[in-house]
């Protein structure tokens, strides 16, 4: 999207802010509800793997539990790294 | 987020609507994304039959329990309170 | 969503409720093609491998009909089953 | 679903576009599906060069046929009819 | 969608046909954007391997511009297929 | 696409809308997809820990460091200019 573009924004009215501002918690939420399938998808995927039981074994759930925490802190560094990177702060090797 | 006089506004309503929205929308997701892996993860995949046999019924039943716990279980992780419930 | 929320719902006006299931029946469309679109995608990765013919050879086409049905009834079970969780019918193994 | 005398309302209106959306939204994403999937089934993904050799070329070009035909067999194991469209 | 519902549109008046073109440029700017999107993975996913330099080695970008390059021409490729199929217009081999 | 008098239409409010959504959508995924490939490329997937050790963080910051220039790279030769911005 063009920057002059983005800035016909300011001259919406009041009311179009609000709904702007509405639309991007909207895709927050989507955002976050996708994110919170895939891990589950992830974490199942990797740590569930014998299925004579009903219920999740202790090693199995101690999986889960390493896999979502270690997604989550990968997550967090990508986008630190992202957002240098997307304010130009990105030094070359 | 909705209004406490019982008469949504117009902006109120929308919102109302796109979270209902967004709600079922990860409902359908998920039972998608637990479909397809029970499916890799129980179903032969040579296809000789139309049928599911016993021991696949059987491992679909227990894939689908074991997933519904992982949501469970990653929904507290991810600071939705004590009880099980997805973070909605 | 909280059930205090949704509740609200019953506050709204007949044309709203309208409205609401009218996205109900879009969310049910947009999800029944995602499915078929899912399911070919399946079937066909899982029982087309040569290209040596444009059309379908016969045990192709058996293994795209057995991979469907097995399929279907697997969606069903697992919904059955879903259904059962999301109403606390679950017991232990 | 549309209204019969030629001037929909609002509502049908809504749900025409909606069902044009849906529409357009799944053959999107078929030809998606089925690009991706004929690129996995055909091209050598070493990339040792950026052009489509004969080989791949005619097994893209079966490989599209076939999807197809899956397509509307699996259209025709879902009910929609003894044709072979997609069921819409 | 039934075909009798498409004949509808005709009737609708000259502004929802305005809307009706803005959704169709709305999609093909999501799809194009998620077709970008895709590219890249795969692209990434195909080339990349190595992670002792933060920037790209020479012999990861050729295969990186080799491999969009590539699909490319094999989309358009699959695209004619693909229209001529939509038209009824293929033979049998 | 915008009008130009600074009041935009309401169509055009529309577009302007739509494009910012699908620009929005457009940055979520590509966050995403690099997410979830540095974390296959980078993390291993037995879960001894639930620390990223050193070794998988240089990693990471690398991975999201080559997958912003194979973006930059894509975007080029997608045609969006001799520059490095992805295409919008």
């Amino acid at each position: 999207m063009d920057k002059s573009m983005l800035g016909d924004l300011d001259n919406l009215p009041e009311e179009d802010k609000l709904k702007m501002a509405a639309m991007i918690d909207q895709l927050q939420i989507r955002d976050s509800l996708r994110m919170y399938n895939a891990l589950v998808e992830r974490c199942f995927n990797d740590c569930v793997d014998t299925f004579k039981h009903k219920s999740l074994q202790k090693q199995e759930e101690s999986c889960v539990r390493r896999c979502a925490e270690k997604f989550l802190k990968h997550s967090m560094r990508v986008g630190m790294r992202f957002a240098e990177l997307n304010q130009g702060a990105a030094t070359q090797d | 987020m909705a209004a406490n006089n019982n008469m949504p506004s117009a902006l109120d309503k929308e919102q109302i609507f796109g979270m209902a929205e967004k709600e079922m929308e990860y409902r359908v997701e998920l039972f998608n994304k637990l479909t397809h892996t029970c499916f890799n993860k129980c179903v032969e995949n040579k296809y000789k039959e139309s049928e599911l046999n016993m021991g696949e019924n059987s491992c679909i039943d227990r894939c689908v329990s074991k997933y519904w716990h992982v949501t469970n279980l990653v929904g507290q992780l991810l600071g939705s309170g004590p009880s099980g419930r997805p973070p909605m």
